[in-house]
């Protein structure tokens, strides 16, 4: 409509980088975190190509429509050459089609679901994806921990929680050649708080190892209410569990594996030790968490496109991040594969002495 | 079927009914013949509502049968009674508050309505031949009834006689062969009840209905019924024309207490 | 000219202005702005659906957020193409016949409404017993319970992973064209003598069964007509957002159409599509609270969850100031326009139309 | 000395003039009644007198005491209780708690149990229902429960909104001796009847109201031999 | 199953029944008198549950005076939300109250995270009251018995008041004709406002217990107890408060051995609780106790 040839000369000195994250609503949390990391990168690279960068945020509500909303505004409104977003996958595909017809590409912080990014190609992301991460779990497993049987718990509302699940299991009775290897599987719902009886039947099966991927929130108190009813093996789970509300209520437990994409005492690289100093400084009440990580790569992985692309031509920047190899994260070295998904290196943490600390790491094959 | 059951509108077979412990009507065999006034009276709480309930289907006789111009209407749905021919006014009454008078009469002319909603949605003719008649019959009535001109007005907003005078139209307006009252005349003064009186002496006469009343007003039973029946805790203790009642004891001393000035 | 004779002139003329301004929006708008109309088409059928049972048929009920489940996967499902299909239920495949079936877009959407309109019929037949409350927590219930088993069926719904790549709608012609034939279809109905039947039954249900009116039948009715097109918003939904999971239909998105048809009014259509319109784009407008302002030279950073503040605030001043919702029961119609316009009514109409 | 004082009553609902400057008085220990047609306004001032309407102009004034602001609750503290119209029972509170509701202000233990002796005396129905539910009273026996809950606060001025409404004669003729009985025990009474010739014949003195008006006023027993009042109300020519 | 496991499971069901009972109770005593389901009173749950982690890690206060002055807030704030939302439409129709109570929710709710961000928050668990029990195999946490003697109390305590004192009549009055009652020198508005302190109290007492049993707090987390104790009072007729307790513990009990003994239905817990809920409707219209409405033709 009218009123955009002001914008777009406003464009020529202003790079505008579009965050949809959910502020409100049921995945509020995760999408804070997010933004926390994204406004952090900002601050510390305001500037691409000599040009301001300017962040657009606008919440997601946790909705669909509203996510679908979102991008629909920020692509034809606010007019941004690249967007971040969305903390949960299927927010995430509610936006990609709309940034694809609009040919902006998108760069995912959290989102693992294979979906969001399949037959997309405008959507990229920073964080490994479902098959990979349950399959290292399930190797994980078995060789280091020499489990025999496992017990799955999932959410299955979420489709995190139940992808997860399905690599971990497929990957575990390969891995030990046997097709009952798993003695229980339980399921409950995103928001549920009691997991007493799933955790009973599971406790009765007595196995070797737990997987457990899911919301933190929830898997805290699954974990802790595990020990309480005297559960003692190995409980493991996914990149989600890396955050406070999660370490607050395991803290004095031990046994608690799961992946994640970087640890601060093991930096993989300079950035991650750079990430690591700013946000203690930034946040000096919070732990550092692996949305906050992941948000602030994808913000300096789209800097570092733009600066490639020597434009702020959305296509070319699409075909910059679309080319994007061994690139020094916070998180990691990601490079994008041909879906547009990083392959990067996944880190083994457990807990121990009241914090997270570092076990193991995987690479990719 | 025997011959008699032919002469009568309604029978009810010694009809029962008990609520917990309480047997609020027991064993009531009313025989109406067509085209008769016949009053229902009784001390408050006599069972005479209930009587009415079991009749128009609100209530499920404990025991008993009743039966309606040769059909055995025992348990069926108070709506498949009014389709068969009886149709009812209440004790409290009971308009649809958000809707016109003719409306409310209108709504009468539904279970007459053979059509579905898709013929109402798209405008066919079998549905708007109907309607067209509907409203027209409608009107009529309501001129019958002289609330013509108060057609268009918000029914709760009637003053209460008419509101009275409505509810009877509405139930008119059902096409039935019988109409039970409960209590017409409550709370009317006493010119307004005997305008009533005429009213409902007029309707029997001019559609041929028959009419079951519940009344507490003795001028107005006494003055229409022809034949009047006497509840007392659910039993009836007396029936006969008004005057017989008039002068039998047990009515007296159970329910109208010595003559004197009120009545 | 005879007012009787002007009304469906007028109508035909307000149709026409509806084409030609859906013609300038579809041509003229930005992506932006047709999308968040395309929305507010959905939610004007969702709040004229409800407002159908609720309000016009007096039936608490909280369950159309799983109708629009229902809808919005039938649509998907049916008009996904088999390769889409391949590739997203990549977990558990999809059970025959549904991974072959291909079918266009227009016969799925009305399949989605059938199919929904049927589990309002199965649903109605318990739950229609109950009321008030009872009727709103148990409708709810099997809201949640249609939710829940999507949620569970991977092999048919893919389960919690969704689904994607739903053929695309764009065009306001569908999505507003779907809404005014809902509306026609549901003004028709309830000017219907089925519709004053409703109405009777809301306001009185004994009385209403004394005149011979199956309350049963006539609820389920209504409930089933109000699933039909609760189905047909979803799949519409569907179609707009191009991915559906099951997490899009908690019961807490039947309490935003709840509030609209009460800030529109209950007991009127104009009023839903009124309210259906603003709230969906005022949620767009309010977004600006939640920017990072200069206001008077000091930045105020954005604020999440500010424009949820308002928006509940300005929902309670409207239902404690103004409780009737904004249109109450009435309607728009010609003759309150042309009483406006100052056009006089002949001698016979101003006896009829003496109440309004 | 007057008990009950109303100047210049006015009371609107919504935009309906319900009440269009009522004036009247009502003396101790007398029995007042109101008549007229249905709608005239008689349940409007009853209900303005017991603050349940608001009132748009007018004062109100009991024993010389202004109470035209003074809240429901206060004003049956101070002993004024009205029986309304359309008896208002708590339906799903038994019998007995109902009457017990009735005394709601008073704390003597023992006179509230001889209260509820004598009015199970009065209405011995109410003694064989005592457990049920009263919403499943008859229509009479609801009235029966109305009145007793009412005399239960012991009020000085006992105002009845048509309580022989709906009531077998037997037990019409019961209430008015039951409105003269309370009367004769020193309570003043306001009452408005559709049954007029009862009433004014009942009453020491009368009003007429005609849509918010009073027209007419006198002794009950003029009032009652009226040629007007009798083509008007009480079906005689 | 194991007798083990059988005990444990019962502990479990035990003390999460008890603690739907303890919230169910408060949404009935406020259903029974103004027949209004008040959905603010899940969110009471969460204020009370802030302010006592407020008074606790941010004030150091010590955790029983925090419990306490986050009841006193919390009974404030209800009386509050009753006066400003409710009270005025009191001649409203029900829905128009019942779309109030909404907006109450949703503007608590948002102005929870506004005000204090959407990341939970973990809450402190004082070790005088939580501490692991060991029972041979079966182990729960001292809560367990707590929650269930914390009900208990409050149930007979709320019973007694409503049946057997002067206040509970009225409110028992009030709940079926505010003006009837009126009429019978009840003072309705304080009757009301008792009511809402009654019931917010129980909605804090509530909270802080949930907030023990699961510790982690956010502004959204009244919403799933909220609901779910919402069915299990109308499972039990809402409006009774045995009610209340009896649907509490059907919920909770039902939910645990559910999983317990068809584990691969666990994903349909949710869906369960409705499943009971709408089986008991359809038997008993208006929920195991609750009273049968009867409208007399
Ligand atoms: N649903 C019910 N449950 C229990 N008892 C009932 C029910 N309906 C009526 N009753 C009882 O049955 C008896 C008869 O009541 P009914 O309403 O038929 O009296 P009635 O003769 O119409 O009296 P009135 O003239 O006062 O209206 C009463 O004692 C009443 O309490
Ligand atoms: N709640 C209300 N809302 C609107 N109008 C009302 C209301 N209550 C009464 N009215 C109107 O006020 C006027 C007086 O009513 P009121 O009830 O006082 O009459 P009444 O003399 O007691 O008649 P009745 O003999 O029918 O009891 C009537 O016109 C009536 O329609
Ligand atoms: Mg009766
Ligand atoms: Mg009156």
């Amino acid at each position: 409509g009218c009123g955009g040839a002001e914008k777009q000369d406003a464009a020529s000195d202003v790079i505008k980088i579009g965050v949809y994250e959910p502020l409100t609503g049921t995945n509020a949390a995760g999408g804070e975190m997010t933004v926390e990391g994204i406004k952090l990168a900002n601050q510390l690279f305001p500037e691409v190509n000599g040009k301001k960068v300017e962040l657009v945020v606008v919440d997601n509500k946790s909705e669909k429509q509203e996510a679908a909303n979102a991008v629909e505004r920020l692509v034809s409104k606010d007019k941004v050459n690249v967007i971040i977003g969305s903390y949960g996958s299927s927010l995430s595909m509610a936006g990609g089609p709309i940034a694809m017809d609009a040919g902006i590409p998108v760069i995912g912080c959290s989102p693992t679901n294979p979906a969001v990014t399949l037959g997309n190609d405008y959507y990229f992301r920073v964080c490994f994806i479902d098959p990979f991460q349950g399959t290292v779990m399930a190797n994980y497993a078995v060789e280091k921990l020499g489990a025999k049987t496992a017990a799955i718990v999932q959410d299955v509302q979420q489709d995190y929680s139940v992808g997860l699940n399905n690599y971990f299991e497929k990957a575990f009775k390969q891995q030990t050649g046997n097709e009952n290897a798993i003695v229980a599987k339980v399921n409950y719902n995103t928001g549920d708080k009691d997991f007493s009886s799933q955790l009973t039947t599971i406790k009765a099966k007595n196995p070797d190892v737990i997987f457990a991927p899911g919301n933190f929130l929830e898997c805290g108190i699954l974990v802790e209410k595990a020990r309480e009813l005297g559960i003692t093996c190995p409980i493991l789970g996914g990149d989600t569990w890396e955050a406070e509300e999660f370490l607050s209520r395991v803290k004095n437990t031990t046994g608690v594996y799961f992946s994640t994409h970087f640890d601060s005492t093991q930096p993989v690289t300079e950035m991650s030790k750079k990430f690591m100093d700013e946000y203690k400084k930034a946040y000096p009440e919070k732990q550092v968490n692996a949305f906050g990580a992941l948000g602030f790569d994808a913000y300096i992985l789209a800097l570092d496109a733009i600066q490639k692309a020597g434009s702020a031509d959305p296509k070319a920047i699409r075909d910059a991040l679309a080319n994007v190899k061994d690139f020094q994260g916070a998180t990691g070295i990601i490079t994008l594969d041909t879906n547009g998904d990083a392959t990067k290196t996944a880190i083994i943490k457990k807990v121990a002495d009241g914090k997270f600390a570092y076990e193991g790491k995987v690479d990719p094959k | 079927m025997a011959k008699n059951q032919q002469t009568n509108l309604l029978e009810t077979d010694h009809i029962s009914i008990q609520f917990g412990g309480l047997k609020a009507v027991s064993d009531l065999a009313l025989n109406i013949a067509p085209k008769k006034i016949v009053g229902l009276i009784g001390p408050n709480g006599a069972g005479k509502t209930t009587a009415f309930n079991m009749i128009t289907g609100v209530y499920r006789p404990t025991s008993g049968k009743i039966m309606f111009d040769g059909h055995d209407i025992t348990g069926l749905k108070p709506n498949q009674i009014t389709a068969m021919g009886i149709a009812r006014t209440f004790q409290n009454i009971r308009l649809f508050s958000s809707m016109t008078v003719l409306e409310n009469v209108l709504l009468s002319k539904h279970v007459r309505l053979q059509a579905n909603p898709l013929e109402a949605i798209f405008g066919l003719p079998r549905y708007t031949k109907a309607r067209k008649r509907h409203y027209e019959e409608c009107m009529e009535l309501l001129e019958q009834v002289q609330l013509a001109d108060l057609a268009h007005e918000n029914a709760t907003s009637l003053p209460y006689g008419k509101q009275r005078r409505l509810e009877i139209a509405r139930a008119m307006a059902t096409q039935p062969k019988m109409i039970l009252l409960d209590e017409p005349a409550a709370g009317m003064n006493p010119q307004e009840s005997l305008e009533l009186m005429e009213f409902i002496a007029r309707i029997r006469d001019q559609f041929g209905f028959t009419i079951l009343m519940i009344e507490h007003h003795m001028e107005v039973v006494m003055g229409i019924c022809e034949h009047i029946l006497v509840l007392d805790h659910g039993e009836t203790i007396a029936q006969g024309t008004p005057t017989e009642i008039q002068n039998n004891q047990q009515v007296i001393e159970a329910y109208l207490g010595a003559v004197d000035e009120i009545a | 000219m005879d007012r009787e004779r002007m009304k469906p002139v007028l109508t035909l003329g307000l149709i026409l202005l509806c084409s030609i301004a859906l013609y300038f929006g579809q041509n003229y708008l930005d992506s932006f702005k047709i999308r968040v109309l395309n929305l507010a088409a959905i939610f004007v059928i969702l709040g004229v659906s409800m407002n159908l049972v609720l309000g016009f048929t007096g039936m608490f009920s909280l369950g159309h957020a799983g109708f629009m489940c229902v809808g919005a996967y039938v649509s998907a499902i049916l008009t996904m193409s088999p390769e889409s299909k391949e590739m997203i239920y990549f977990m558990e495949p999809i059970i025959s016949p549904l991974d072959k079936i291909h079918w266009p877009v227009f016969p799925a959407i009305i399949m989605a409404g059938i199919v929904a309109a049927f589990f309002g019929f199965l649903i109605g037949f318990p739950a229609l017993r109950l009321r008030d409350d009872y009727l709103a927590i148990a409708t709810l219930g099997f809201g949640e319970i249609i939710r829940i088993i999507v949620t569970n069926t991977i092999t048919i719904t893919n389960g919690s992973l969704g689904l994607k790549n739903i053929p695309s709608i764009k065009s306001l012609w569908v999505y507003w064209g779907f809404a005014i034939a809902t509306i026609w279809i549901l003004k028709r109905l309830i000017n219907s003598s089925w519709g004053y039947a409703f109405k009777a039954i809301r306001d009185n249900e004994i009385a209403a069964e004394a005149m011979g009116i199956d309350i049963f039948k006539h609820k389920l009715l209504s409930f089933s007509v109000g699933a039909f097109f609760a189905g047909v918003a979803g799949a519409l939904m569907g179609h707009l957002i191009t991915s559906v999971d099951p997490t899009m239909f908690r019961f807490l998105f039947t309490f935003q159409i709840l509030l609209i048809i009460v800030l529109g009014g209950l007991g009127s259509l104009t009023g839903s599509v009124i309210a259906g319109v603003v709230v969906t784009i005022m949620m767009e407008v309010l977004r600006f609270v939640e920017q990072p302002m200069n206001f008077l030279g000091l930045a105020i950073p954005g604020i999440p969850g500010m424009r949820m503040v308002i928006f509940s605030l300005l929902l309670l001043l409207v239902i404690l100031y103004y409780r009737q919702g904004l249109m109450g029961t009435r309607e728009f119609n010609w003759d309150w326009v042309l009483d406006k316009m100052g056009v006089s009514r002949s001698s016979k109409e101003r006896r009829v139309g003496a109440d309004g | 000395m007057k008990l009950l004082k109303i100047e210049d009553l006015h009371v609107y609902y919504g935009g309906i003039h319900a009440l269009k400057g009522i004036t009247l008085e009502v003396p101790e220990n007398k029995i007042v009644t109101l008549v007229g047609a249905n709608g005239a306004g008689k349940s409007t001032t009853l209900r303005a007198i017991s603050s349940l309407v608001p009132i748009a102009q007018g004062k109100i004034s009991f024993r010389g005491q202004d109470i035209t602001k003074t809240k429901t609750a206060d004003i049956v503290k101070k002993g004024i209780t009205l029986v309304p119209e359309g008896r208002r029972i708590f339906a799903n509170l038994t019998v007995l708690e109902n009457i017990q509701m009735g005394a709601f202000s008073r704390n003597d233990k023992d006179g509230i149990k001889q209260d509820i002796k004598n009015i199970y005396e009065m209405f011995p129905r109410l003694k064989e229902r005592e457990w049920q539910a009263a919403g499943t009273l008859s229509g009479g026996e609801q009235q029966m429960l109305a009145i007793g809950r009412a005399l239960m606060s012991r009020p000085v001025l006992l105002m009845m909104d048509e309580p022989s409404l709906g009531l077998a004669p037997l037990l019409v003729k019961e209430v008015f001796r039951i409105i003269k009985d309370i009367y004769g025990k020193g309570m003043t009474i306001l009452l408005i009847e559709q049954n007029a010739t009862a009433a004014l014949q009942a009453a020491d003195y009368g009003y007429v109201l005609e849509t918010g008006n009073i027209v007419l006023q006198g002794p009950g027993k003029e009032l009652a031999a009226n040629d007007e009042i009798k083509k008007a109300y009480l079906g005689k020519a | 199953m194991t007798l083990e496991v059988f005990l444990q499971n019962l502990a479990n069901g035990i003390s999460l029944g008890s603690l739907y009972a303890l919230i169910a109770i408060g949404y009935t005593m406020v259903y029974g008198i103004l027949r209004l389901i008040n959905f603010a009173h899940a969110d009471l749950l969460m204020v009370a549950a802030y302010v006592s982690f407020y008074g606790i890690m941010v004030f150091a206060l010590p955790w029983w005076l925090s419990f306490l002055i986050a009841i006193v807030f919390t009974a404030l704030l209800g009386v509050s939300i009753e006066k400003i939302a409710y009270r005025p439409l009191r001649s409203a129709p029900r829905i128009s109250v019942l779309i109030s109570a909404i907006g109450v929710s949703f503007l608590l709710e948002n102005l929870g995270i506004v005000a204090i961000g959407a990341r939970p928050k973990s809450f402190p668990r004082p070790e005088e009251m939580v501490w692991n029990i060991k029972i041979g195999d079966v182990s729960f946490l001292s809560l367990t018995v707590i929650i269930p003697v914390v009900t208990m109390v409050l149930l007979v305590a709320v019973t007694y008041m409503v049946n057997k004192t002067k206040t509970g009549t009225a409110m028992r009055a009030v709940s079926r004709d505010f003006e009837t009652a009126s009429l019978m020198a009840i003072d309705v508005n304080k009757v009301v406002s008792t009511t809402f302190v009654v019931g917010s109290s129980l909605a804090a007492v509530g909270g802080i217990m949930w907030s023990l049993q699961y510790p982690q707090i956010d502004p959204l987390m009244g919403v799933f107890p909220g609901l779910k104790c919402f069915i299990a009072a109308v499972m039990g007729g809402i409006g009774s408060i045995p009610g209340a307790m009896l649907g509490g513990f059907i919920l909770g009990m039902g939910e645990v051995f559910l999983v317990a003994f068809m584990p691969e239905l666990s994903g349909y817990r949710d869906a369960f609780a409705f499943v009971i809920l709408i089986f008991i409707l359809l038997f008993k219209p208006t929920g195991i106790l609750g009273e049968n409405v009867v409208e007399k033709v």
